[in-house]
């Protein structure tokens, strides 16, 4: 219970944090969003606009701790306010619209990674130093190092442009309309694999060498030995012998990742057009949009820290030593 | 007037191609059609919601839309706007006079809504019959412009009911103009034509705007023929995009307002001519266009006047160092050397007074083409004996600077109007926003005062033509180049696109309400 | 008797627990070291012996009791005070893979002590820390002065524990297990060496091992402790060969080399209860004699011989 | 006849940065069904390299072995991978040096016992190994409900006894036990010892009993094998005796332990150190060690020796009386 | 066996373990290449990266060995040249990044008490921030947004991941009983921490290091892509982002668009190819040397997975 409540008061300390991380921080920067709305038409509105539109968007000149306090009471009842960047649009309907997009991609694609490169990962620890552990582990590292942003443009424009393999932007065809047909749910796909191959490519190789690190320490452990002269099969050792124990230490990063999906991937979503919420959370910063950048700051610290929470309760599945009782 | 006679006789049983626009690159679009919005979706105004006319930046035409015309009275501080005639809302109701006032007094009910400041200028709006009388504190004939050509009219029914008109976003909006919007997704959204469009229903039914956050795709798309009208920068254009399809992919990326390089005339140094003119001759302006500008944005010319578009406002007798600059590094050290300065030991010119001429340019960060053209300008002028470090700065720390005279050399912005007035007004009038230099001067302040309370085209021409003279010989603040609209189009499906030879509009899709006029103007290619 | 060296008295330390509440790993307990004599502290894993070592020589803070250094209490010394206890007393620890510094050479873990603790700096350090590895056998020492830990055996990097501990220049030494880890026939190396260390420099040792055979070789004195509790002291020899608590029986009857065959004589085998809560004979629930008084009250101290002193209620 | 194992002219070789070392060398020995066999040697000395090498659990891309392992009569290197694995468990089993960590710590003690069942015989019906995982770990004196338990769960002597109960699964006929209670309390390793000979006398298993603790060994071994830098020295049944004939190797470890009771015996070391196995020398490998050494026991090879008991020295090729001074002196 | 007759030093074993593996070998070629390449940027190209002097879209030539830009500048002179701002910047902060993770990883952890928890928790909320917006904000807060702030600020954000890793490494080690006898030795907390904590996490520190210079590498091309740095700074990430702003791909520059690419992708490999070593060196199975006794292993440093892996920016 104690444990409960502590883990709890962390959540509520770090949320309180992020908000107030995210209150100062645009405070910090010069100028204020009617500004930087001047900036974005690039003076091409008329300086009295600056005016109207600071009373538009209810800028203060109060103090900050003042500003903090009406801005924390708004947060605990729940209004995240209208974003500036799309006045008077609501910043939950900002981030509702964009949030499906990004989780479907930014989202299947770090499980795919993390599937694809804990499973590469197992295998090529269990066959060390063979073809494919020379192979893998090597073209890993190079793809782990790819910017991923210059991989998109590569992509988008080989396989996009010249081959027309693949589309060359947004989340589907525009002279569709959204639905749950087969043809649409096709055309979803179909948009979102050159995206989520290079979220994939570039993501993979960390979790393959981890995993594969992960593995081998794991392989050296007795139990591993002990279970094979017990004569079990390769398949029970590899995945209930070694696999289960190695994938442990990575569960945390696995969080991490999986929390971070909601933050969208930035670049990725900006080089194919993706309506996903990457973009907007670098409008929001670029224009000071205290609102949206305070709703996309909390969920995706809510985010990290429920996947967190969720990885605890799958580690207290996976491991039965983290279950009370003091581990040895 | 340039109403269209609608014509079905070429309506065939193919439905016509759909417009295809990149309205520029943003993020997801949000439902939005807000005309008092700044971010409400590109078409709101213009295609929906309409001023009572259009003025032409890049031209000299004045298209009359719900106003058929306008007069001045009262020592120029009365102006009379007659409504045309059976004007519709695309809800069926006619538009009223009392819609045009209620679009007016609503700015004054809701200062956020008044951007342009419309009821610092005016006392009183009223309709007689079917004219709308606009009553003004003091004679600003210029100002005219952004009560004729910037305030939209709005229903009052719909819009009278909201309490905060700010912050609705409008989703079914009701307006004049010839387009409705249809359906909304966030990639893409859709007009179709108004067929109670009082000019009549437009020959091109349907545009669909496309969202594209990235230059790549955008670019992508556009190169291989998929957009029919965007305003996206493509450098080397006719290799990425004209020669994809040189038959139907044309370009035209007119000149827009003039950008500065604004010497802090609070500055002792700055704010001697000669130092300014030694910049000025100091730098190598076709080279900010050739490379900070990807050769799309010329240079300027010393009266700061946009050209081509305000070419016919240029005094004939305007002498000839006037009309262009001229690259000199040394006739930069000569004017330097004539007034007094003398190179230090690291070879900077230093005031009589011991300090160097040693400058810092403020530009903001992320406009790289700007913070190019500062690093080149710097260089060039430490060719001439002048020290310039550029400071790039977040655009808030940047704009708060230059507003407040916290800089020594920036380069910005300036103002552009339907005449050179609005440039030289936000340039020169003493405590103007645009004034970053702090200009103040009888003489062009005088002549400011007489082309604003005259509406005698004449004696408005002597003002400029007095301006002009004024800021080439003072160089209040230094033209560098002009600002480029981009422009790109395709007429394999639609012609009558604005063009060099006919530039009847501003041509870019977020040029608003210009984009009303070019889509009326189009036809589909049968 | 003259004042003995170290003198713990109803000495307890308590650990706080995150999980699971506190528990008393050292209780009441009352142990004198005289002056050159090596008092072994046997007992099974988890009944308190290290904790009781590192207390002995402060590494630990007692939770209540006296630990008297000659005429002074000990106890709750901190800073420059502590420090100059920590001359007086040293420990050596069970592992002499963790106790040296894998980064460092032989002589650096000599010449810290020495500096820090006896203000020895330079070449007079540098001979002391000659004549300390001579004294462990670390010869020629030359050639043993650079090297690294993984370039010793385990034997010789426990004497370079031990020489660590002596740079201190103390008068005792906590030996916290220091055979357990090494090989058969390095034990005896170590083991040679406490015993010529004790005579050559006046040492008392609190020796500390699970095995009674050590204990027996090295120790005066063998100090049963069971749960955090001592339950039975004697001279070496009569303890292993009258042991009075049923505990120190069912040790010895287990020790290798002992003549006891067929069952152990006990009848469960459970953790000793550790919780400050407890109040009866911790051995009780594992006692084949147990009786009811056992399980309530901890029985006092009592003579089961002439200097052999035990806990037990079979005794009272 | 044929014994439950045997090794005949085992080696083994380990793959180092320094090419190949050898780590066991000419070893042959053979265990008689219900024989515990004590391997005793000093760290190093190749004694669990000898366990494994029995198991064929040597990595072939670290190790290479060569001579046989016969268990049952069946040599243990001919069979494929398949056979291999069933043989293993079915005909010979190991308990680990190190069992504290030889269970899975995410498995439950059930789920060792039922990989270990299924391993062999997939079709085993659950109640089946049930009943079978409480009978095993009712013979080392573990509550059945145990097998509930994680293996944190469990103290080390628990966790030990589990490994043996998983040992004694398949009913094997010879049991290698790699220092099985090295790790534990004196108390719980005796427990585990009178265990492990009351099943072994039970089952008349053949047992190789793997330690460095020569006292421990001596009470509970029929045979005695003492291993030096991976050669076998010397296999003896009687080790108390003060008459016996003792390589100077085992009579070093006798002297090294203090005795627990009768009179304080000044206890000695066996003085430096084992030889390095990369740079052996070509005669007897403790020559440098030797306190009885002679001129030629540096370069004349060991002789080969086998048989149920064997000294290999070069005292003893002489016969010349190894003096017995290990009960020191006897008043 | 216990001893080896070679006595080596924990640098020989170390230097040896690079040298048997070919990997880091071939990964301290290849940065040892790359980084000899942008200092010798003057004698490699006779070109100022910046001068606009030459024809636009030259493809690659034995004058111009990846060919010219848009503006008609050298590309190869801009991937020597640029290549030392992006290294210096990847190093910079990469060594920032592990000094903070230092300092607010081990510090607290050995301190321990209630500044532990503060710190830990910080460190996790830290964590929770998104990193490439933050970075935004703070580049737009730090006037002047030349290079070196930006490796400056990429370094302060960089921290949280390897802090948490250091910390619970600090707290293992904390543990062992050398710092227990340095204590003993009256060393002061410093120096434990210093002398004897620190050294034997450095193979962990390394680690540490190479991935915080790889993320800042990167984060700073996207800084720069995203056309946030000084665009007049020449970078493997401005060259980026003239090359798209260029549309060098449509234009069929690929020689302007890959070579800054692929430069940044061959400092990734060529470090994680050089952890690879480090992570032998630091796998203690390898350290724990030949001569042991140990009845079981205790307290053995678990390497956690140094990688703050699949963070999309
Ligand atoms: N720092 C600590 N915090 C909490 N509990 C501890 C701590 N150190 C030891 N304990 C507990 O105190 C009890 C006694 O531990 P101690 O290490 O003193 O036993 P020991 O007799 O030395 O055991 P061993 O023979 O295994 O070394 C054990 O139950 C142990 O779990
Ligand atoms: N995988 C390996 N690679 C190389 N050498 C090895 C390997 N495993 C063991 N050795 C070496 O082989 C020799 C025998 O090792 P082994 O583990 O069999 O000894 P041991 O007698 O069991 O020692 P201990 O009593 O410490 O368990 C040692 O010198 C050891 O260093
Ligand atoms: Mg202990
Ligand atoms: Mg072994």
């Amino acid at each position: 219970m104690s444990y409960f409540l502590r883990r709890l008061g962390f959540l509520v300390l770090s949320l309180w944090a992020a908000a107030t991380i995210n209150f100062i921080l645009p405070r910090l920067m010069p100028g204020n969003p009617a500004i930087l709305m001047i900036g974005r038409f690039k003076g091409q509105i008329s300086p009295a606009a600056l005016h109207a539109l600071e009373l538009q968007f209810g800028i203060t000149h109060a103090p900050l701790w003042q500003q903090y306090l009406i801005y924390l009471n708004q947060l605990v009842h729940g209004q995240w306010g209208l974003s500036l960047t799309y006045y008077p649009v609501p910043v939950s309907k900002v981030i509702a619209q964009s949030l499906p997009w990004t989780v479907g991609l930014v989202g299947t694609a770090t499980v795919l990674s993390v599937g694809l490169g804990v499973t590469l990962g197992v295998f090529t620890a269990w066959r060390r130093g063979g073809r494919w552990d020379t192979i893998l582990p090597t073209l890993a590292t190079f793809t782990a190092a790819l910017p991923y942003f210059w991989l998109a443009l590569l992509l988008l424009y080989g396989l996009g442009y010249e081959w027309h393999w693949f589309p060359l932007a947004h989340a589907y065809s525009t002279n569709l309309t959204p639905s749950f047909s087969l043809t649409f749910i096709f055309n979803v796909i179909r948009h979102a694999l050159l995206p989520a191959i290079t979220i994939v490519v570039s993501s993979i190789g960390g979790w393959l060498l981890g995993m594969r690190n992960n593995m081998i320490q794991t392989l050296g452990e007795d139990y591993v030995l002990f279970g094979e002269a017990r004569g079990l099969s390769e398949r029970r050792l590899m995945i209930h012998y070694a696999a289960r124990n190695a994938i442990l230490p990575s569960l945390t990063g696995f969080a991490m990742a999986l929390g971070l999906v909601v933050g969208g991937a930035l670049l990725t979503e900006v080089v194919f057009s993706y309506p996903g919420l990457g973009y907007q959370l670098l409008q929001a910063v670029q224009n000071e949009d205290y609102p949206l950048m305070q709703g996309l700051f909390l969920m995706i610290a809510f985010a990290v820290l429920v996947a967190n929470f969720l990885v605890e309760l799958v580690y207290a599945k996976l491991d039965p030593r983290t279950r009370g009782g003091v581990s040895s | 007037g340039c109403g269209q006679s609608g014509t079905t006789t070429a309506a065939s049983n193919a439905p016509q191609h759909a417009l295809q626009v990149i309205p520029g690159l943003n993020g997801a679009f949000q439902d939005n059609f807000n005309p008092y919005s700044g971010s409400a979706l590109s078409g709101t105004l213009g295609l929906i919601y309409q001023p009572l006319f259009y003025f032409n930046l890049v031209g000299t035409q004045v298209y009359p839309l719900i106003g058929k015309s306008y007069q001045w009275s009262n020592n120029n501080q009365t102006l009379t706007v007659t409504l045309r005639p059976n004007v519709k809302w695309s809800n069926g109701t006619p538009l009223t006079p009392a819609d045009v006032v209620f679009s007016f007094d609503i700015l004054k009910k809701f200062p956020a809504l008044d951007t342009n400041g419309i009821w610092t200028h005016l006392t009183s709006v009223t309709a007689e019959g079917n004219q709308i009388v606009f009553q003004f504190k003091q004679p600003d004939v210029p100002f005219a412009y952004f009560i004729l050509g910037q305030t939209y009219i709005v229903p009052e029914k719909i819009w009278s009911q909201f309490s905060n008109p700010a912050t609705v976003t409008n989703q079914k909006p009701v307006g004049s103009g010839p387009y409705l919007a249809t359906n909304f997704t966030p990639e893409v959204y859709t007009y179709e034509a108004n067929p109670l469009y009082w000019g009549g229903e437009p020959k091109v039914h349907t545009l669909k705007y496309l969202d594209y956050s990235g230059n790549e795709s955008a670019t992508l798309a556009l190169a291989s023929n998929k957009i029919d009208w965007t305003d996206l920068f493509v450098p080397n254009i006719n290799k990425v995009f004209v020669s994809k399809d040189p038959q139907y992919n044309h370009y035209w990326f007119s000149t827009g307002g003039t950008l500065f390089l604004y010497p802090n005339l609070a500055n002792p140094l700055l704010s001697n001519l000669a130092v300014r003119e030694a910049i000025s001759a100091a730098i190598n302006r076709p080279q900010l266009t050739n490379v900070g500008e990807y050769g799309y944005e010329p240079p300027a010319t010393p009266t700061g006047l946009v050209l081509p578009p305000e070419k016919t406002w240029i005094d004939p007798q305007l002498p000839a160092q006037d009309t262009h600059f001229t690259f000199s590094p040394a006739k930069a050290v000569k004017i330097l050397e004539n007034a007094g300065y003398k190179r230090n030991a690291q070879g900077i010119f230093t005031a009589p007074n011991g300090t160097p001429l040693s400058f810092t340019i403020q530009v903001p960060a992320g406009w790289t083409d700007w913070d190019t053209d500062c690093s080149l300008m710097a260089q060039d002028l430490k060719q001439v004996g002048i020290n310039a470090t550029v400071e790039q700065l977040s655009f808030g720390a940047y704009y708060s600077d230059i507003t407040t005279g916290h800089y020594q050399l920036a380069m910005s912005w300036s103002n552009m109007g339907p005449t050179p007035y609005y440039l030289y007004k936000s340039l020169l009038a003493p405590k103007n926003p645009g004034n970053f230099e702090g200009w103040s001067n009888p003489v062009t302040t005088a002549a400011l005062t007489q082309y604003r309370t005259s509406s005698n085209p004449a004696v408005q021409r002597q003002a400029i033509y007095t301006l002009e003279k004024a800021v080439a010989a003072n160089l209040p603040a230094i033209p560098l180049i002009y600002g480029a609209t981009w422009y790109e189009y395709r007429t394999q499906y639609f012609t009558g696109w604005p063009s060099a030879s006919n530039p009847y509009a501003q041509p870019a899709p977020y040029n608003y309400p210009a984009e009303a006029i070019v889509l009326t103007h189009l036809t589909p290619r049968s | 008797m003259t004042v003995p060296l170290i003198r713990a008295e109803h000495l307890s330390v308590r650990y706080r627990r995150a999980r699971g509440g506190d528990i008393l790993a050292c209780r009441d307990l009352t142990l004198t070291v005289q002056a050159e004599e090596t008092v072994a502290l046997v007992g099974e894993s988890g009944s308190g012996k290290s904790t009781i070592g590192k207390t002995f020589v402060r590494l630990i803070e007692p939770s209540a009791g006296h630990l008297w250094f000659r005429d002074r209490d000990v106890a709750h010394l901190a800073g420059s005070a502590l420090m100059d206890y920590h001359r007086a007393a040293q420990m050596i620890f069970q592992d002499p893979f963790s106790s040296l510094n894998p980064w460092h050479t032989v002589a650096h873990h000599i010449r810290r002590p020495l500096a820090r603790l006896q203000h020895l700096r330079g070449s007079a350090a540098e001979a002391e820390i000659d004549r300390l590895l001579e004294q462990v056998n670390l010869t020629p020492t030359g050639q043993f002065r650079d090297k690294y830990p993984h370039e010793l055996s385990g034997g010789q990097r426990q004497r370079v524990a031990i020489a660590r501990a002596l740079a201190a220049n103390p008068v005792f030494i906590a030996a916290d297990e220091p055979i357990s880890m090494l090989d058969v026939s390095l034990r005896a190396d170590v083991l040679r060496l406490l015993e010529s260390l004790q005579t050559r420099h006046a040492l008392s040792f609190l020796y500390i091992t699970h095995d009674l055979a050590s204990a027996r070789y090295l120790a005066h004195r063998i100090a049963v402790v069971y749960g955090g509790s001592l339950i039975e002291l004697a001279e070496a020899g009569e303890l292993v060969e009258h042991p009075a608590h049923p505990y120190t029986r069912l040790l010895l009857a287990a020790s290798p080399g002992s003549p006891m065959t067929g069952a152990l004589p006990e009848t469960e085998q459970s953790a000793p209860d550790l919780s400050p809560m407890r109040s009866g004979c911790p051995f009780a629930p594992r006692c084949p004699h147990v009786m009811d008084r056992c399980r309530e009250v901890m029985p006092d101290w009592t003579p089961a011989a002439p200097e052999h002193d035990v806990a037990c209620h079979l005794h009272a | 006849m044929t014994y439950p194992l045997e090794l005949q002219q085992l080696r083994v070789f380990y793959r180092t940065r320094d090419g190949e070392v050898a780590a066991l060398r000419n070893v042959s020995l053979s265990i008689n069904a219900g024989e515990i066999v004590g391997l005793v040697g000093e760290s190093g000395s190749g004694k669990s390299t000898l366990g494994l090498a029995v198991m064929r659990l040597l990595k072939p891309s670290a190790a290479r072995v060569t001579g046989s392992v016969h268990v049952g009569g069946q040599d243990l290197y001919s069979l494929t991978d398949d056979a291999l694995r069933l043989t293993r468990w079915r005909h010979i089993a190991m308990v680990f040096q190190s069992s504290m960590n030889a269970l899975n710590p995410v498995l439950s003690v059930e789920s060792h016992f039922r990989d270990t069942f299924l391993a062999h015989d997939p079709t085993m019906r659950k109640s089946a190994i049930q009943t079978k995982t409480a009978e095993l770990l009712e013979l080392v004196r573990l509550n059945p409900a145990v097998a509930h338990n994680y293996p944190h769960e469990l103290s080390g002597g628990m966790r030990q006894r589990v490994v043996i109960a998983l040992a004694l699964a398949l009913n094997p006929s010879v049991l290698i036990l790699d220092e099985p209670t090295t790790a534990l309390d004196v108390v719980v390793q005796r427990a585990i010892l009178d265990q492990i000979r009351h099943i072994q006398q039970q089952r008349r298993l053949a047992v190789l009993f793997i330690t460095h603790d020569f006292m421990l060994v001596s009470s509970l071994a029929d045979r005695i094998a003492v291993l030096y830098a991976g050669e076998l020295m010397e296999v003896t049944a009687e080790v108390t005796g003060d008459t016996a004939l003792h390589h100077p190797y085992t009579k070093g470890l006798m002297r090294a332990a203090p005795r627990l009771l009768g009179t304080r015996v000044t206890i000695e070391s066996i003085p430096g150190e084992p030889p390095d196995m990369r740079t052996l020398p070509p005669g007897c490998p403790f020559y440098d060690r030797c306190s009885q050494r002679l001129p030629r026991c540096q370069k004349t090879p060991l002789p080969p020796r086998t048989g149920e008991t064997f000294i290999r020295c070069h005292l003893v090729d002489d016969s010349i009386t190894v003096h017995h001074d290990i009960g020191g002196d006897p008043s | 066996m216990t001893e080896s007759p070679r006595r080596r030093s924990q640098w020989h074993e170390w230097w040896s373990i690079f040298r048997s593996d070919r990997r880091p070998l071939v990964g301290l070629i290849l940065l040892a290449v790359l980084v000899a390449a942008s200092l010798a940027a003057p004698w490699l190209t006779p070109y100022n990266p910046s001068a606009t002097v030459f024809t636009p879209f030259l493809p690659p030539s034995g004058h111009h060995w990846l060919g010219t830009t848009a503006n008609g500048q050298d590309v190869f002179a801009q991937f020597v040249y640029g290549g030392r701002i992006s290294l210096a910047v990847g190093f910079v902060s990469g060594f920032v990044a592990t000094a903070l993770a230092v300092l607010l990883g081990m510090l607290p952890a050995y301190w321990g008490g209630r500044v532990d928890t503060i710190f830990a928790t910080f460190t996790n909320i830290m964590l929770v921030i998104p990193g490439l917006p933050l970075l935004i904000v703070i580049t737009a807060y730090v006037h002047q947004t030349g290079p070196f702030t930006i490796a400056l600020v990429i370094g302060l954000t960089g921290w949280p991941w390897g802090a948490r890793i250091l910390r619970s490494q600090t707290l293992s080690l904390a543990q062992r009983d050398f710092v227990v006898a340095a204590r003993l030795a009256g060393e002061n907390r410093l120096t434990i921490l210093l002398a004897e904590i620190l050294p034997n996490m450095l193979s962990l520190v390394a680690a540490n290091f190479v991935f915080a210079t790889i993320a800042a590498i990167l984060a700073e091309a996207s800084l720069e892509f995203l056309g946030l740095g000084n665009p007049n700074a020449v970078t493997w990430g401005t060259m980026l982002y003239w090359a798209q702003t260029g549309q060098a791909l449509l234009n069929g520059a690929w020689w302007w668009f890959v070579p800054p690419g692929l430069g940044i992708a061959l400092v990734g490999l060529s470090l994680s190819l050089i952890n690879f070593g480090i992570d032998q060196i630091s796998n203690p199975r390898l350290r724990v040397s030949n001569v042991r006794r140990q009845r079981s292993e205790p307290g053995r440093p678990a390497l956690p997975s140094q990688q703050k892996v699949g963070e999309p920016l």
